[in-house]
């Protein structure tokens, strides 16, 4: 395999095309008519899939350092390169996402019945867009990516979504606007600190930063990729935007797109800031946040009687899992947090598409609607009932592997967060139990639920990949782990190595 | 060559494109005046227009492409930054002019004398741009002015536009009776008008402070109410509202440009001295007008009302690279002044399309539904209003980091938060038009925008417009470069000589 | 000297400053602010006399351009005169908020 | 290749699951590696590995078959799965796979057994692929094969593979045949991992997977909403007791650097403190794990609602196995819990507790599933009594003789349900075909049923020679001797504990006898529509009880004590394997023991009152005898009524045990109902209103404000002027200000 991506040069080229072969396909789909568009979009997302793929092999973890770096200056005078890379965190937010993109788009046939161009050019535009921010290495070409997703989310959400479509629109929207413009204001403090002429990553690495600085830096930063994830109490903006999205809109908000904020903790805030990050205050913070998102989220999920709005909640508890692991500071619980993280993708993605099969059969999300699908719709309920266990953390499911090391992780430095976080685990059972009984248990009494259609081929073919990665992720991560590892190490490292003297207040801000 | 104005031919070439284009203008005039307006509605008036433009074009290309002047002391300037301002200022009026063509035809307007009145308008900005001496500043604002004043009340059928027109002139004056008076204070103050000298006394602390600080503060006063910053701004949205739309182009684009440009020469130039003195006051006005113009948009039920209190809103992020006051921040201004008119003419071209050349279908209900009518319309709308919210991927963002950048700089970071916070209130305005044309569904009575025809020559420019700005979004490399090169040394002259001379 | 020129000038240019504030009918705010312009011009001559000769010279052009000024001006008055029967500005409110 | 590639390392897991590595990363000495190398076991990774395969097997089945079923909901039709054609696919294939994979793998576990030596020293541990490493945990997938887990493998394959048989009989009719053997291949795999794993991860996997299995098996007819429900609760409950169980691993991983048995508990007492916090906090914590899956009080409430699944799998998971997975586990920990006193008594206390509260439950229930629940969560409190005092062997013993009577007694009762259903199909009107009180009289019907019900009674009763009275007797006794010990801090709680667990012993008599009497014996209640349709059940399931009879009156003689060899009870010498258990277990149980001597001094040898071995032995034996004539006069006398027209109890406290003492209704006031509200206001009133409200409010805010300051845009043009100069007075005053 290794040789035959060499002999294709696959390696100088395949992250280009990862991220401009979508835009290719998009034009394709803008010139193409609207019964095709669904194929051609699949089959571009396919390819790229297909190429991400060679990516498992040819990525070697190495020193954890990027590999495949690639840099192109694109506006000189202000020191940005069009710079790309990929290490061991991004490798696999970029699978994801080419595979969640691909399965989205599949996923999405029967559910898009308008307007099927301007759709699928929009779902391979965020799948640009999202590429685009896993691989950038260049702070100001991240952050246009980072930007660039919001569009195309904006409008598949208020274009095909629900009854309140543009009030999660414009919510989604704006919520992430303000995180991710504070940031910018951030990165160009962090720009003219470096000395250097230059947006690499590098650079912003080498940004000499007092105590007091970094703290506002991070608060900055973390407003944006906080905002992202999202971390209570910042989260309201998902519940609204995942009930009013379409289906393959959900699938990728939840897959990739809540991860570009956690990538963004790792990628960005722990090694931009290391002093601010060790900052008794901060890590208390963001534990605390963590932790709430993963209690209080879990226990509104618990009540709410649409089905997708309780999915979308319990991303909220699941990425608090991710919080904690980050800022645990512990190699476990960073790797933990990488792992959730994939995990959360592909489960609550599946979950999402689950959901998106219900409201096609029956065009309602509301789960008093439903009960007793299992007897009308066996495979349907074997695949629900793999994905939510695996979504609680059911050990030999992915989601076990990642919690376990998020609060092995939390409990070597933090143990208080993690006995509360590890409450978690029940409060999954307590939100996820009661609507895989109200949905597929209990009396098949409703007459339209009767002839609720089992899979259908297209979606066993969606199903059946992401049912195989949750139990593989289970059952053997150790691939997924030991490629992360040496990238983790680093920015652990980084952190750890400018420990600040305890004490030192930091000098003031730099003079106006 | 090297215009050292021993030859007095060589004040002819300085002013090249401003006299062509006079000329040019007063020939539209003449031949608007000579011809009965019938069948084309004049429209070949306003190509003739176009073609005075491209002449004048030339003229800038040819002062671009390699004359300099003889010190930097003359009243008239041939400087990149002066040329530049010139593209721009021709590139506004081009456009308006191409939006314009089916407008004056279908309102019937007197082609030749809109035309030439934009020229002449055109005319005045250049002046403006080129003047290093507040006399000359003066004389190009109000021949601005006054042709815009005409313009905007131009529709005469039209009680609105009369009104605006009325509102424009009486505020119009009134603000350039309190510029005038700020020149008359630093001319006292200075002991001279032209800038570079105003400098130089100002560096050799010889002048008369008493003057002064009135002075800079009423001409800061001109300035600003051109630029509609808050609270100087109270005419702008009717003026804009009322005008034909595209005078309001015209005016949100070129106008503002006209009066930044002048406004940075002198502040920047003549008057860096004391920029302890006065970046506060263009701090709160900055600050201001950003958090007024974006909030006050947000409750706009009008889209051409709307795009005012946004183009307040624009002010104030250009005020913002006043404040800022390095060559990063005034590059960064020209650059968002050139992206700005495009994005703003265009805007208004498809605001124009929506309205089928007439002032109706404004409301931002007109507008549902209207992007899956008139899908190219609607992408192109769509682009202008995300690169006028600054987003990423067009050159609105460019710009605006560009801003960003000059103001972190100088480490005005509460005044860049306060840009960036605006900006996100800025999205929703934006965004509500992109969800009402994308959203909603059309009412069934649908006359809104139902049988709209384009001009083709309006497609062309919008689209290349869109083309531009979303080139200069991915690749502004070169347009950046340029920019900064029209810095280039703009504001050395301070250091650069000390010999106090007059005009 | 000057002093008292440009205390007379300024007294000049805040009447004409109020007058515009105050007075409804249009012809009449717009000869306050002519006003303004001729207390300005009288604060240009007086101060030609330390600064020299252009001080005077910019009072031509300002009383051109105030000429050009009023030619427009009311062209414009006359053009609402003619939707409204009156120049009172307080009935030209079609445009606000 | 990168060296990474996950084809081939998921080859070689595949090809290790059949030839392991025979090394393990941290299996202790040289001394160790020899041993293990001198007996290699057969196959360990296939006993694991054959009940899953058969739960793939059966699962596709019925997936076919469920399709076929819910095809024809659909269509609105019925559809027979084992008539025609499909039967081969619902029934026939099932049937040899379900207990065929068990067969096989009994018969493997029993030649491993055979096959091991008795002085191994180490457990010998398979590694089959590296599961969760990092550069600072290493977790196998590995398999610990010793003698401890011998005994869990031997009952769990053994007693599961009469229960699969079984249910072959007891299931024949039902639609979901292939699932429900698929999901008890399922559960025997995953309670395999939780016996073989070879660390505290590995082990939890199983603790999870058998959860799991437990709830898809309770709520195995998920169309009943109670059903399913309880099939809920369960898994919640258990998963409270689960984040212990977490817990507990983070703190050992602290400590240790690692979740492998053998490092942990081969360092213990070198790194923890006797008594010390850590260890203390472990072990509670291990505690409340083990409370969860056990069902001791407070979380016991959960296993009498699993009464809701098919009967065999209530004597399988909630009977023999899975409930005994926390006695194994704090067995297992037994290094752990020797070396915290503390603990130690609290997981005497919560035994005994939970004895004595569902012994008294237990006597005034009228299910008979019911009273055979609460039997086995009494039953666990004495193991867990049993593990508390140190006596682990004992609480094995236990493990393994409760396994074979309280099997026998459910597969019994599901017998007599099996029989009672057909009768309810025929009576008038509605037949609970659980309630005693619609039965009586049944022995006359289902004689083999009854008696070998009799000899499971007699046993549980603790009547000599059936298994049940050694090894509850060994666990009183226990309890009674460290009492007595030396320095045990704990004496007089002790104490306390072993004269509850007498009393509790003689409760369970009597409960028993009452069941059996109302079942079997006395007027029948069943109506005379039902009632000739009530017979015996078919042999497929009788052979199962009779081996499980048999097991259930000669398995105590594994561990006949030496004190009592000489004794009656031990025949006077003959029986012939005195302390069998307790020696083979010795390698596990040898390291507890000796700390516990150390900190408790030697173990007494009489009880409290006075007394020996023997004589308690005869006291107890006794007192049940007693006890069983009692209750059979007592309750033989009493005139019961079908459950039609029965009140139900009078009194305060006989309705206050009929009530299990309320505690799901204190649990749903106190917790559910709190939690539910909680999370409602979490929702309606922090999410809508505080944050939400927050977030609209700031765009309420700037709406307001731009709409406020528009007001000043009145189109006055003199209006404008005074604003603009009003900027010029501000903008002057400032600069002259500045100047």
């Amino acid at each position: 395999m290794t040789n035959l991506l060499t002999s294709l040069l696959y390696e100088d080229w395949v992250l280009h095309a990862l991220i401009w072969l979508p835009a290719a396909g998009l034009t394709h789909v803008l010139v193409s008519s609207a019964d095709r568009a669904r194929h051609i979009a699949f089959a571009w997302s396919a390819l790229v899939f297909v190429l991400s793929l060679g990516l498992w092999w040819s990525f070697s973890p190495g020193d954890g350092g990027f590999a495949l770096e690639s840099s192109t200056p694109w506006i000189e005078s202000w020191g940005v390169s069009y710079a790309l890379g990929i290490d061991g965190i991004s490798i696999f937010m970029v699978l994801l996402t080419t595979f969640t993109s691909a399965i989205a788009i599949l996923g999405s046939f029967e559910y898009i019945k308008t307007r099927r161009k301007a759709f699928y050019a929009l779902m391979l535009l965020l799948q640009m867009g999202v590429v685009g921010v896993f691989l950038a290495t260049d702070i100001f070409l991240f952050y246009v990516f980072f930007e660039l997703t919001l569009v195309p989310m904006y409008f598949i959400v208020g274009i095909w979504g629900g009854e309140r479509r543009i009030y999660a629109a414009v919510k989604f929207f704006l919520y992430t606007a303000v995180g991710s413009l504070l940031m910018l204001v951030a990165i160009l403090y962090i720009y003219f600190s470096s000395g250097v002429d230059s947006f690499a990553y590098e650079a912003f690495l080498n940004a000499e930063l007092t105590l007091r600085e970094q703290i506002w830096l991070f608060a900055a930063f973390a407003l944006a990729f906080g905002i992202k994830v999202p971390v209570f109490p910042l989260h309201t903006w998902l519940p609204d935007a995942h009930v009013e999205a379409p289906t393959p809109g959900s699938v990728v908000l939840a897959a990739v797109l809540l991860k570009m904020g956690t990538y963004g903790f790792m990628r960005f805030l722990l090694p931009f800031f290391p002093g601010a990050v060790q900052h008794p205050t901060v890590v208390m913070v963001m534990l605390i946040l963590g932790v709430a998102g993963i209690v209080y989220a879990a226990w509104v999920a618990a009540v709410q009687p649409d089905a997708k709005k309780l999915v979308a909640y319990t991303s909220v508890a699941h990425m608090g899992f991710v919080v904690i692991g980050i800022f645990a500071l512990t190699l476990n619980g960073l790797q933990g947090g990488m792992v959730v993280m994939i995990s959360h993708g592909i489960s609550t993605g599946a979950l999402f598409l689950l959901l998106g099969m219900m409201y096609e059969r029956r065009h309602t999300r509301l789960i008093e609607d439903f009960g007793g699908i299992g007897r009308a719709a066996p495979l349907f309920a074997t695949a629900f009932v793999i994905t939510a266990l695996a979504s609680i953390g059911l050990p030999g499911t992915s989601g076990f592997v990642g919690e376990f090391l998020a609060l092995l992780g939390t409990f070597e430095t933090h143990p208080v967060t993690a006995i509360v976080a590890a409450t978690g685990v029940v409060f999954a059972a307590y939100y996820m139990l009661p609507m895989v009984q109200r949905v597929l248990f209990n009396k098949l009494d409703k007459p339209e639920n009767r002839t609720f259609p089992d899979l259908s081929r297209r979606e066993m073919v969606i199903l059946g990949p992401l049912v195989a990665l949750m139990i593989w992720i289970g059952v053997h991560p150790a691939p997924f782990l030991e490629r992360m590892e040496p990238s983790v190490q680093v920015v652990l490292e980084r952190v750890e190595g400018a420990r600040p003297v305890p004490g030192t207040a930091g000098t003031p801000a730099r003079e106006d | 060559m090297v215009l050292d104005y021993t030859s007095s031919f060589h004040y002819v070439l300085a002013l090249l494109p401003e006299l062509v284009l006079s000329a040019w203008g007063m020939g539209v005039l003449l031949v608007g005046v000579s011809r009965e307006q019938e069948g084309g509605g004049g429209q070949e008036l306003g190509w003739l227009a176009l073609a005075g433009l491209a002449i004048a074009a030339v003229a800038n290309g040819w002062l671009y492409s390699g004359v300099t002047e003889e010190g930097a002391t003359a009243m008239i300037a041939v400087d990149r930054f002066r040329l530049f301002a010139n593209w721009v200022f021709i590139i506004g009026a081009a456009l308006s002019i191409v939006i314009s063509l089916p407008y004056v035809a279908r309102q019937r307007l007197q082609a030749g004398e809109y035309y030439s009145l934009i020229l002449f308008a055109a005319v005045g900005m250049m002046f403006m741009a080129s003047a290093r001496d507040l006399m000359v500043i003066f004389l190009g604002l109000e021949l601005m002015s006054i042709g815009v004043y005409a313009l905007a009340g131009f529709n005469r059928r039209d009680r609105r536009s009369a009104e605006a027109g009325l509102k424009y002139f009486l505020l119009g004056a009134f603000a350039s009776a309190f510029l005038l008076f700020g020149i008359a204070l630093i001319y006292g103050a200075a002991g001279s008008s032209n800038i570079h000298a105003i400098a130089v006394a100002v560096q050799d602390g010889t002048i008369a402070t008493a003057l002064m600080g009135p002075g800079v503060a009423l001409l800061a006063i001109g300035f600003a109410f051109k630029v509609s910053a808050v609270p100087f701004h109270m005419w702008t949205p009717d003026v804009y509202e009322g005008a034909p739309t595209p005078v309001t182009a015209f005016m949100a684009a070129s106008v503002k440009t006209a009066a930044f440009v002048a406004f940075l020469r002198v502040f920047l130039v003549g008057l860096d001295g004391l920029y302890a003195q006065w970046w506060s006051i263009l701090w709160w006005i900055a600050a201001i007008t950003m958090v007024a113009g974006n909030v006050v948009a947000l409750v706009q039920s009008s889209v051409k009302r709307m795009l005012a209190y946004s183009s307040i809103a624009h002010g104030g992020y250009l005020l913002v690279a006043l404040v800022a006051a390095n060559d990063t921040a005034a590059a960064g201004l020209l650059f968002y002044l050139l992206v700005y008119t495009v994005m703003t003419v265009g805007v208004f071209g498809v605001v124009i399309a929506v309205g089928n050349q007439t002032e109706e279908n404004s409301r931002i209900e007109d507008y549902a539904g209207f992007g899956w009518r008139q899908p190219v319309l609607g992408v192109l709308m769509t682009v202008f209003l995300l690169s006028l919210a600054g987003f990423p991927g067009t050159a609105g963002f460019i710009a605006k980091y560009h801003l960003l950048l000059g103001a972190a700089q100088s480490s005005l970071w509460v005044l860049s938060v306060i840009l960036v916070l605006t900006t996100v209130v800025s999205y929703w305005y934006y965004l509500r038009v992109a969800w009402y044309m994308w959203m909603k569904e059309a009412p069934e009575t649908a006359g809104a925008g139902g049988r709209i025809t384009t001009p083709f020559a309006t497609r062309v420019v919008l689209v290349v417009s869109v083309a531009v700005i979303l080139l200069a979004g991915v690749f502004p490399g070169a347009a950046l470069d340029l920019a900064a090169g029209s810095i280039d040394g703009l504001r050395d002259l301070v250091a650069g000589s000390g010999v106090a001379a007059g005009p | 000297m000057l002093t008292q020129a440009l205390l007379l000038s300024g007294a000049l240019f805040v009447i004409g400053t109020l007058g515009v504030m105050v007075r409804r009918n249009a012809i009449i705010i717009f000869l306050c602010i002519e006003l303004q312009l001729n207390a300005v011009n009288l604060a240009f001559v007086a101060l030609s006399r330390y600064t020299g000769i252009e001080g005077q010279l910019f009072v031509f052009f300002v009383m051109t351009v105030a000429a050009a000024e009023a030619a427009v001006g009311l062209a414009i008055i006359i053009s609402i005169f003619r939707h409204h029967e009156t120049v009172n500005v307080d009935k030209f409110n079609f445009l606000k908020w | 290749m990168t060296g990474v590639g996950t084809a081939e390392s998921a080859m070689t897991a595949l090809a290790g699951v059949l030839s392991p590595s025979p090394s393990a990363p941290g299996s202790a000495s040289g001394v160790a590696a020899q041993a293990a190398e001198q007996w290699e076991p057969l196959l360990p990774g296939l006993i694991v590995l054959l009940p899953l395969l058969g739960f793939v097997l059966n699962g596709i089945l019925a997936l076919w078959a469920a399709g076929h079923s819910s095809a024809a909901v659909r269509a609105g039709e019925e559809w027979n799965p084992f008539a025609g054609p499909s039967r081969p696919r619902t029934h026939t294939l099932p049937t040899l796979i379900g207990p065929g994979v068990m067969l096989l793998a009994f018969i493997l576990a029993l030649v491993n057994f055979a096959g091991m030596p008795a002085d191994l020293h180490d457990p010998v541990i398979r590694t089959y692929w590296s599961w969760i490493a990092t550069d600072t945990i290493s977790v196998d997938a590995a398999l610990q094969l010793d003698q401890l887990s011998m005994v869990m493998m031997l009952v769990v394959t053994g007693v599961g593979f009469l229960i699969h048989v079984f249910s072959v009989g007891y299931m024949k009719d039902d639609q979901g045949y292939p699932r429900y053997f698929a999901y008890l291949n399922l559960f025997v795999f995953f309670m395999l991992v939780l016996v073989l794993g070879s660390g505290y991860a590995t082990m939890f996997v199983g603790w999870e997977g058998v959860g799991l299995c437990s709830y898809l098996l309770i709520g195995y007819w998920f169309s009943d909403r109670d059903k399913s429900d309880a099939g809920k609760k369960a898994f919640i409950v258990n998963r409270i007791g689960d984040v212990g169980f977490l817990l507990a691993m983070f703190l050992l991983f602290n400590n240790f650097g690692t979740l492998d048995f053998g490092p942990i508990f081969a360092g213990a007492e070198g790194q923890l403190a006797v008594g010390g916090t850590t260890v203390t906090a472990v072990t509670l914590l291990l505690m409340l794990g083990a409370a969860g899956k056990s069902a001791q009080v407070p979380l016991h409430v959960w296993l009498p609602d699993a009464m809701a699944g098919p009967t065999p799998v209530s004597a399988l998971i909630h009977a023999a196995t899975m409930v005994t997975a926390g006695v194994y586990m704090v067995a297992r920990s037994s290094v752990l819990y020797a070396l915290a006193p503390t603990s130690q008594a609290v997981v005497a206390g919560i035994g005994v507790l939970t004895a004595l509260v569902a012994a008294t439950i237990a006597m005034q229930q009228y299910d008979i599933k019911k009273v055979l629940a609460y039997s086995t969560v009494s039953q666990l409190g004495f193991m867990f009594l049993a593990a508390g005092v140190g006596a682990f062997t004992a609480a094995i013993f236990h493990l393994v003789t409760h396994a074979f009577f309280k099997a026998l007694l459910f597969l019994g009762a599901g017998a007599v349900i099996h029989s009672m259903h057909h009768a309810a199909h025929h009576a008038d009107g509605h037949l609970d075909e659980q309630d005693m009180r619609n039965m009586g009289g049944l022995g006359k019907f289902m004689p083999v049923t009854c008696v070998v019900m009799w000899i499971a009674t007699l046993a549980i009763a603790g009547i000599w020679p059936f298994a049940g009275f050694f090894s509850k007797d060994e666990i009183i006794w226990y309890t009674a001797a460290w009492a007595g010990a030396g320095s045990n801090p704990f004496g007089t709680l002790y104490t306390v504990y072993w004269a509850v667990a007498l009393a509790t012993a003689l409760m369970t008599a009597f409960y028993m006898t009452r069941l059996m009497v109302m079942t079997f014996h006395g007027a029948n209640r069943t109506g005379a529509a039902g009632r000739s349709h009530i017979h015996e059940a078919p042999r497929v399931m009788t052979v199962p009880l009779i081996v499980l009879a048999l097991l259930s009156v000669f398995g105590g003689w594994i561990n006949v004590p030496d004190a009592l060899q000489e004794s009656f009870a031990g025949l006077f010498g003959v029986l012939p394997m005195s302390e069998w258990l307790h020696h083979w277990l010795e390698p596990v149980t040898h390291a507890a023991a000796q700390i516990q001597i150390a900190g408790f001094g030697e173990p007494a040898h009489a009880a409290p009152p006075g007394g020996g071995e023997v004589a308690w032995a005869m006291i107890s034996t006794l007192a049940a005898a007693v006890t069983v004539a009692v209750a059979y006069r007592v309750v033989g006398t009493n005139k019961y009524v079908p459950a039609a027209r029965d009140p139900g109890p009078a009194g305060v406290l006989r309705r206050a045990v009929y009530n299990k003492w309320y505690f799901d209704e204190v649990y749903d006031s106190l917790v559910v109902r709190p939690l539910l509200a909680a999370s409602r206001w979490c929702w309606k009133v922090i999410d809508t209103v505080v944050i939400d409200g927050f977030v609209n409010l700031t765009g309420s805010f700037a709406r307001l404000s731009g709409w406020t300051m528009s007001l000043f845009q009145t189109g006055q043009v003199n209006m404008y002027a005074f604003v603009l100069t009003l900027g010029v007075l501000c903008v002057l005053g400032a600069a002259v200000f500045l100047q």
